[in-house]
């Protein structure tokens, strides 16, 4: 009963923490990525400002577009939002713990990612449908190579759930395997796609051909636009959380054991800033590809994914 | 009573007053009248008793109705082809013709019903004669290229199954000694074990050479497809089927005698070349062909390949498809060329050169009834469900598979790929576009038709049991 | 062996040496005066025959073989070949040296296949049945190698002849008269069928006539 | 009528036989499948054609047979009656549809009588297989279920293909099972990733809705085949855990399909009706005038994405599962190969994620590029009530999958007995739960600090001139037409997986050489045709020297 408790105060904590500092982390690589290219950058609290000016401003709708214009941010925001709720952030054991498998997390993002591109279409213009048609492009590459990197995932932890794969590989003595070197780099080559940022996508590019995520938002502005913009922050954050929970899970809270959280929490805080200092530093120090470039770029990623489980086979002698 | 004599000499005695007296149309009835007398006779024959040259037993009292029924049809339906057509030939043409037609008819009961292998023979040689002066009859060019076709190789045909009468006569000596009980099929498949098994070999080669020429086995086939397109329908298409049945159940008689003795080869693999050249030849030489009595008479070709092959994988089960096959294909091809004959005639006179699939096309927007009934036969043809040919194939098909496993490979892509041959005919007969046309009655043979698809689906799927007991001891017994 | 076998293979003999020569001939006039011999000696086998099986029936073969198919049948076909002069040599389908050994590995094969068949207690030895055997392939072998319709028609014959000389030779059997009757009704409409058709060279013109119209037509 | 053992015989069928029918948990299954769709398809337009009830007859024959001939019968009996309604709806691939008909028809037959063997096994596998639209013999089906009526092509991709995969199923799982190797799995397995992978890609280029809509087909029926084929392996291997899962994702993907595609088809047609084309390129915008239909295509769409909270997701999920499952076990390579099949799967995903979303977003989204699509009214009753019924019972395999997995323990165990069955780690239902919350906040927020009220406005048009006054919404080609949402996986996948062209392979390598092959024996087959009467007489003459000389040789040798 206590432990159920505990559970639900901290996966209250861990949603409320997500969903109130996923705007302060966006706002944090803005501000680090501008310190680096020398510039004095917005405030970090930026976003929070920009989200509350957008909700105030009224919403427009093309007429071109159907009845179904206003769901599709709600469609991203939600499949968002419950990926952020299942992935760990400071602890593990916590009450969405069970619903959080892996595939299910590839699900919700696949689910956001078609509610994008519906909303692309939607305003029946050139440029939501070139964003649309080169998203699904992405989401191919995308999609095989991060189900692949489970199967590494899985072997090693014999589960599927982050929840699990972040308890096994806390406790159990995995070591630096190169494959999970290999399922590391593929994992971030995802990650930057799916969040739009350099080198795939550019996040701040307002050149409306080179464009992938921005394309498909353009016509939404007001409070959808402020859904779509905080989706956006949501899935930054939840990609950070992916990646700290299968790679770094050192120091992540028990559910159960309250005296854990503090430690948890201040490590998960710490590995985001981690994370983000080295997104900025990555992004700033590459240029943009080319559109037809992201496939290959991705399509490596989906052959490290590959060889970070055959090399699991060949390490542990299976089969040979 | 011997209602197997009376059986065969009515169609004589009836072809004699047909060719002395009648205009067309009092011929044409005439004859339907004798052929109607004949159904009933074939009939009887199955309560009937006969002995000396013309023994009946089950089987060939089946056939000889199959063969009564299919007669009676056809000369239903040449009422109508004969009143339609009746100025292209003058009277004494005509005559001649209905002749032809009695004598067909009673020289494929003669065929079957007799028990003499000389007088089979005889029977098979008037047949082919009669066929003959048939396919010349409209005095066309490509008429007569065909008769002369038909006469040459025909003729070669029955010069060996006349020696291989005499051989088998010859190798009966041992068992038999000299005299008509050498000659009986009775008197030989009850003595089979004691023949000569050599001489009955060499006997047999002559005998499928000889009746194969006239099932039309390839490479003996080439008479059929043409004397099929020509001369008048109802008897050189309609009615030609029968004689195929007559020389396919000849050879598996004599196919019975080598199975009974020891000394002699098997005829399997010779039965199962000849069958598998023909249903192969069939399937590749379907996609070109544009006249359809011509196309279906290279589906004639193809049956007669499939029965053919029953009977050289052996067994009971087999040959009672075999049989069964024999029985359907007549009742349907039957019924396909009465459906052709009435959607020529839907688009002008039915004579030889009107039956091109283009011709015909678009059948729908003539006659609902009548394509839709032409396009049933043809489909029934391809032997798929609910078609009866498929029980018949169906029993074939597994039987080769655990007589001679390998064998079904061949088969099963003769039969597919002359099955789609077949079924892409159909699509553009019944829904091309057409000439703009007033739909034109169906007339009663619409009845018949229909009456010779039901009787192939009830055949084959709801068989009488008094028949399965019939063609299974028939099988049993020529096994 | 007695005298009623080797008069009859005497006879038997020189039928397929009849046939055979058919084979070396290449004018109509020489093969239909081969035929005619061929016939002659069929009948004189049908008597013999009769006589020494002491059966009535064989002797009414003989009669009408001789009758129809030694004066009739060539007179016919003499008269054919007059009508439309048909008299200078005919084409060839194969060369004539090849044709005769093909002959030649015919009477081989007839040999080899009658080879194994015991005939003890039958008055037609193997060596009848080997030659009448003979005779039939031999007169289909003719029907091929030669493009003229007339000497199809006369290697028809010849074959038929073969059937004939075996049917004489089996002991007791029925219907000899009736068969060769039979077979007769089957050449004369043969015959009749050149007159009517007027098919004067080959059957390839026949079949070749007119070939291309009927396949425009379609069929 | 009679009943032997437990079956029901006849006295209707081969002769001095009949028929035997009977009723297993598998049988019942499928039959549960084929059911809504026979209602829908009919209450959507079917119920007068004959033909269409013969299709029926057909499948159910297949579904109850008790006996080799009644399987053969049904089966064959279903490939001649839907023959016949493609070819009523379109000729040109009705003689290729009836050639795969009949030739999984040849390969089932031998197989039936065959003793449980290898050889057995891969005719099933051929017949069933070339029936399902398994690749590589799949490339009929793409052609040749768009063209009949739309409840009959609902029927063909949703029902037929199913039965086919219950005849391999029955075969491969029961009858088989004597003699079961771990490589018929695998192969299995292997051509189920083809036809994934080809289905779904193609899935994506293709124009015309229900051709797309047909590729998808081949893509689950591949989804379908790989669950089978990871069972196969896993029974041979004698992984409890992994041949359960794995039978649990074929079957349930089986049922998902059976719903959501026919529901699509349905929906196509009644697209066809209003608009009178199919084609993505001349449609767009459908949801103004269709709300109705709009909103269960989504559905649909959902499903054939698989896409979380919707129909196809769970199966998909199990899918994945039993690959990894599969993956830990066998020798190395086999690993390897089951990794690459996850990849393929995880492609395959996201390539038919794309095209539903080009299905929907190009036909139902975004403006009409037709004056036929700006006038499209609203769905037909019948089709609607078809479409809704199909979409209601797809609901609970969205939401409730664990219920339904257990109702699916029965076939499992009939097919696999010792298979272990862990309970499902998906629940679609929390996940609603979790959004709902999401929900709320969000419409706190808004509620709290936002403002209410939407006002439409002309978009920019991206710098496009004025549209001609004959196109009231404007110029279709400012917008991005279904080839051009297609190019960029075109230009990347699909010219290296189908050539120049887009031409499929299977037809390159395996259709069109066959052509060939046909081609040239038809053209000796007219040689011997031509041939003179000398030269028949010849040909006799040949045989009958072949025949005496093999005479002589057996005799004498």
């Amino acid at each position: 009963m206590l432990a159920f408790a505990l559970a639900l105060i901290a996966t209250a904590l861990h949603i409320s923490l997500c969903f109130a500092g996923a705007p302060l982390l966006m706002g944090l690589v803005n501000k680090l990525r501008a310190w680096l290219l020398g510039r004095r950058g917005p405030p970090v609290l930026q976003p929070y400002r920009h989200l509350a000016k957008l909700l105030r401003k009224s919403t427009l709708v093309p007429d071109t577009a159907t009845d179904l214009f206003t769901l599709w941010p709600l469609g991203v925001f939600l499949a968002l939002a419950v990926a952020t709720m299942l992935i760990p952030s400071f602890a593990t054991g916590m009450l969405t713990a069970q619903a959080g498998d892996y595939v299910t997390i590839v699900g919700l993002f696949a689910l956001a990612r078609a509610a994008t591109m519906l909303g692309g279409l939607e305003t029946g213009f050139s440029f939501g449908g070139a964003g649309a048609a080169r998203e699904a492009l992405f989401g191919i590459f995308a999609e095989g190579a991060l189900l692949v990197l489970l199967l590494a995932f899985a072997l090693l932890a014999h589960d599927t759930s982050l929840d699990g794969i972040a308890t096994v590989f806390r406790t159990a003595h995995i070591g630096i395997s190169v494959s999970l070197g290999f399922a590391l780099a593929a994992m971030l080559t995802v990650a930057l796609t799916e969040t739009g940022r350099i080198p795939t996508d550019n996040p701040s590019g307002h050149l409306e051909l080179a464009m992938v995520h921005e394309a498909m938002g353009l016509e939404y502005s007001g409070r959808l636009l402020a859904l779509l913009e905080f989706a956006g922050m949501l899935r930054l954050l939840a990609w950070m959380n992916l990646i700290g929970t299968i790679f770094l899970p050192f120091g992540m809270a028990r559910a159960a054991e309250i005296l854990s959280w503090p430690g948890g929490l201040a490590l998960w805080v710490g590995k985001l800033l981690v994370m983000a200092v080295a997104l900025s530093v990555f992004e700033v120090s590459r240029a943009k590809m080319r559109v037809f470039r992201v496939p290959e770029f991705l399509g490596a990623a989906l052959l490290l994914g590959m060889l970070a489980s055959v090399f699991l086979f060949v390490a542990a002698r299976i089969g040979a | 009573m011997n209602f197997a004599g009376l059986a065969i000499a009515l169609p004589f005695v009836a072809a004699a007053l047909l060719g002395l007296v009648g205009k067309p149309r009092q011929g044409a009835i005439g004859n339907a009248v004798a052929s109607l007398a004949l159904f009933g006779l074939t009939l009887a024959v199955f309560w009937g008793h006969s002995e000396g040259l013309v023994a009946v037993d089950p089987l060939a009292a089946l056939f000889g109705t199959v063969a009564g029924f299919v007669g009676l049809t056809a000369a239903l339906v040449n009422i109508g082809y004969v009143s339609a057509d009746a100025v292209r030939m003058p009277a004494r043409r005509w005559r001649l013709y209905h002749t032809l037609f009695q004598i067909v008819l009673g020289a494929s009961l003669l065929g079957l019903y007799a028990d003499n292998i000389g007088v089979l023979w005889a029977a098979m040689e008037g047949g082919t004669i009669a066929m003959t002066l048939g396919v010349s009859l409209y005095r066309t060019p490509t008429g007569l290229e065909a008769a002369w076709k038909y006469f040459i190789l025909g003729g070669v045909g029955i010069g060996l199954a006349l020696f291989g009468t005499m051989l088998v006569y010859l190798a009966a000596q041992p068992a038999l000694g000299p005299g008509f009980a050498a000659m009986s099929f009775r008197a030989l498949s009850a003595h089979a074990a004691h023949m000569d098994g050599a001489l009955l070999t060499l006997a047999f080669v002559f005998i499928l050479f000889g009746y194969g020429t006239k099932a039309a086995l390839v490479p003996l086939h080439g008479w059929l497809p043409d004397s099929y397109a020509e001369g008048p329908a109802p008897l050189t298409t309609a009615l030609s089927g029968l004689l195929i049945n007559v020389a396919l159940l000849a050879i598996l008689r004599f196919r019975h005698l080598l199975v009974a003795n020891q000394d002699a080869m098997r005829p399997g693999p010779f039965l199962l070349s000849l069958g598998l050249a023909s249903l192969f030849l069939a399937a590749f030489s379907f996609s070109r062909r544009r006249d359809a009595r011509r196309f279906f008479g290279f589906s004639s070709i193809e049956q007669s390949g499939i029965s053919a092959f029953a009977f050289g994988i052996g067994g009971p089960a087999a040959i009672f498809g075999g049989l069964l096959h024999m029985v359907l294909h007549t009742l349907l091809k039957s019924g396909l060329f009465l459906a052709l004959i009435r959607a020529a005639s839907l688009r002008g006179p039915a004579a030889p050169g009107n039956y091109g699939f283009s011709h015909m096309r678009g059948l729908l927007q003539a006659n609902r009834k009548i394509g839709w009934l032409l396009a049933g036969c043809i489909f029934a043809l391809s032997g798929l469900p609910p078609s009866g040919l498929f029980a018949s194939e169906f029993i074939i098909i597994s039987q080769t598979i655990q007589k001679n496993p390998y064998m079904s490979l061949p088969l099963g892509l003769g039969l597919l790929l002359c099955a789609v041959a077949i079924l892409r005919n159909i699509g553009p007969l019944l829904f091309a576009q057409a000439p703009h046309e007033k739909p034109k009655p169906a007339g009663r043979s619409a009845w018949l038709i229909a009456a010779h698809l039901a009787l192939v689906f009830l055949v084959a799927f709801a068989m009488p049991l008094p028949l399965v007991h019939l063609l299974s001891h028939a099988a049993e017994a020529l096994q | 062996m007695s005298l009623t076998f080797s008069l009859a293979h005497l006879l038997g003999g020189i039928i397929l040496l009849c046939a055979f020569l058919q084979l070396s001939q290449r004018r109509l006039a020489a093969m239909i005066t081969l035929y005619q011999m061929e016939a002659l000696v069929l009948a004189a086998a049908a008597f013999w025959q009769g006589f020494a099986q002491h059966e009535i029936n064989l002797y009414l073969t003989g009669i009408i073989t001789f009758a129809l198919k030694a004066v009739l049948l060539p007179w016919g076909l003499r008269e054919i070949v007059l009508r439309f002069n048909m008299v200078r040599a005919v084409e060839t389908a194969l060369p004539m040296a090849v044709s005769m050994i093909l002959g030649l590995a015919l009477i081989g094969i007839a040999v080899l296949v009658v080879l194994p068949t015991t005939m003890s207690s039958i008055s037609l030895t193997r060596e009848d049945l080997a030659i009448a055997l003979s005779v039939v392939l031999l007169g289909l072998l003719l029907m091929i190698v030669r493009r003229n319709a007339l000497a199809q028609i006369i290697g028809f014959l010849s074959m038929e002849n073969g059937l004939v000389l075996a049917a004489i030779g089996m002991p007791g059997m029925p219907f000899v008269a009736e068969f060769s009757v039979a077979l007769l009704v089957l050449l004369a409409f043969l015959v009749v069928g050149v007159f009517l058709l007027r098919i004067r060279e080959h059957f390839d013109t026949l079949d070749l006539s007119g070939l291309e119209k009927i396949e425009r037509r379609g069929r | 009528m009679g009943v032997v053992g437990n079956s029901i015989g006849l006295m209707f069928g081969l002769p001095g036989q009949g028929m035997h029918l009977h009723l297993d948990a598998l049988s019942l299954l499928f039959g549960c499948i084929l059911l809504p769709q026979v209602v829908a398809a009919s209450v959507a337009g079917m119920r007068a054609s004959v033909a269409f009830w013969a299709f029926v007859l057909g499948m159910a024959l297949a579904l109850l047979a008790a006996d080799g001939f009644t399987l053969i019968f049904g089966f064959e009996l279903m490939s001649a009656a839907s023959w016949l309604l493609v070819m009523q709806g379109d000729r040109k691939p009705a003689t290729l549809y009836a050639g795969v008909a009949i030739f999984s028809g040849a390969c089932l037959i031998p197989a039936l009588f065959l003793p449980a063997s290898s050889l057995a096994f891969v005719l099933i596998a051929l017949g069933a297989g070339a029936k399902a639209g398994l690749a590589p013999l799949h490339s009929w089906l793409p052609r040749a279920h768009p063209a009949p009526p739309a409840g009959v092509s609902a029927l063909m991709s949703g029902g037929m293909v199913k039965v086919a995969l219950y005849v391999l199923i029955r075969y491969a799982f029961i009858n088989l099972a004597p003699a079961q190797q771990p490589w018929w799995g695998e192969a299995l397995a292997a051509a189920g990733a083809l036809s994934v992978l080809i289905g779904a890609l193609r899935t994506v280029l293709e124009v015309e809705l229900k051709t797309a809509l047909a590729c998808s087909t081949v893509e689950h029926v591949g989804l379908i085949t790989v669950g089978l084929g990871l069972a196969l392996y896993a029974k041979a291997i004698g992984d409890a855990e992994l041949s359960g899962v794995a039978l649990q994702a074929a079957l349930l993907c089986a049922v998902a399909h059976g719903l959501f595609k026919p529901l699509l088809f349905i929906g196509a047609g009644e697209v066809k009706h209003a608009t009178g084309t199919t084609s993505l390129n001349w449609l767009g915008g459908l949801m103004r005038g269709m709300p109705r239909l709009g909103a269960l295509m989504l559905l649909g769409a959902a499903g054939m994405a698989a896409l979380p909270l919707g129909p196809g997701f769970a199966p998909e999920f199990l899918l994945f599962h039993a690959v990894i499952g599969a993956a830990a076990t066998g020798g190395i390579l086999a690993r390897i190969g089951f990794s690459a099949l996850l990849a393929v799967l995880g492609i395959g995903a996201a390539l038919a994620l794309g095209a539903a979303v080009r299905i929907i977003g190009l036909g139902f989204l975004g403006r009409p590029r037709s004056l036929h699509a700006a006038a499209a009214e609203d769905m037909r009753r019948g089709p609607f009530v078809a479409m809704a019924l199909l979409g209601a019972l797809a609901i609970p395999v969205a939401l409730v999958p664990g219920l339904l997995l257990d109702l699916l323990n029965p076939v499992i165990m009939l097919l696999a007995p010792e298979a272990q069955t862990p309970p499902l780690a998906y629940a679609p239902v929390t996940l609603l739960i979790l959004a709902g919350l999401a929900a709320l906040a969000a419409g706190f927020v808004q509620t709290r600090w936002g403002v209410r009220g939407l006002r439409e406005v002309p978009a920019w048009n991206g710098g496009f001139g004025r549209p001609p006054a004959w196109l009231p919404f404007g110029d279709p080609h400012t917008q991005a037409s279904a080839t051009g949402f297609a190019e960029p996986v075109m230009r990347v996948m699909g010219k290296g997986l189908l050539g120049a062209g887009m031409t499929d392979p299977a037809e390159r390598f395996l259709l069109a050489p066959l052509f060939r092959i046909q081609t040239r024996l038809i053209r000796l087959a007219e040689r011997v045709r031509r041939a003179t009467i000398r030269e028949r007489l010849a040909f006799v003459f040949a045989v009958l020297v072949a025949f005496l000389l093999a005479l002589g040789l057996g005799q004498g040798g």
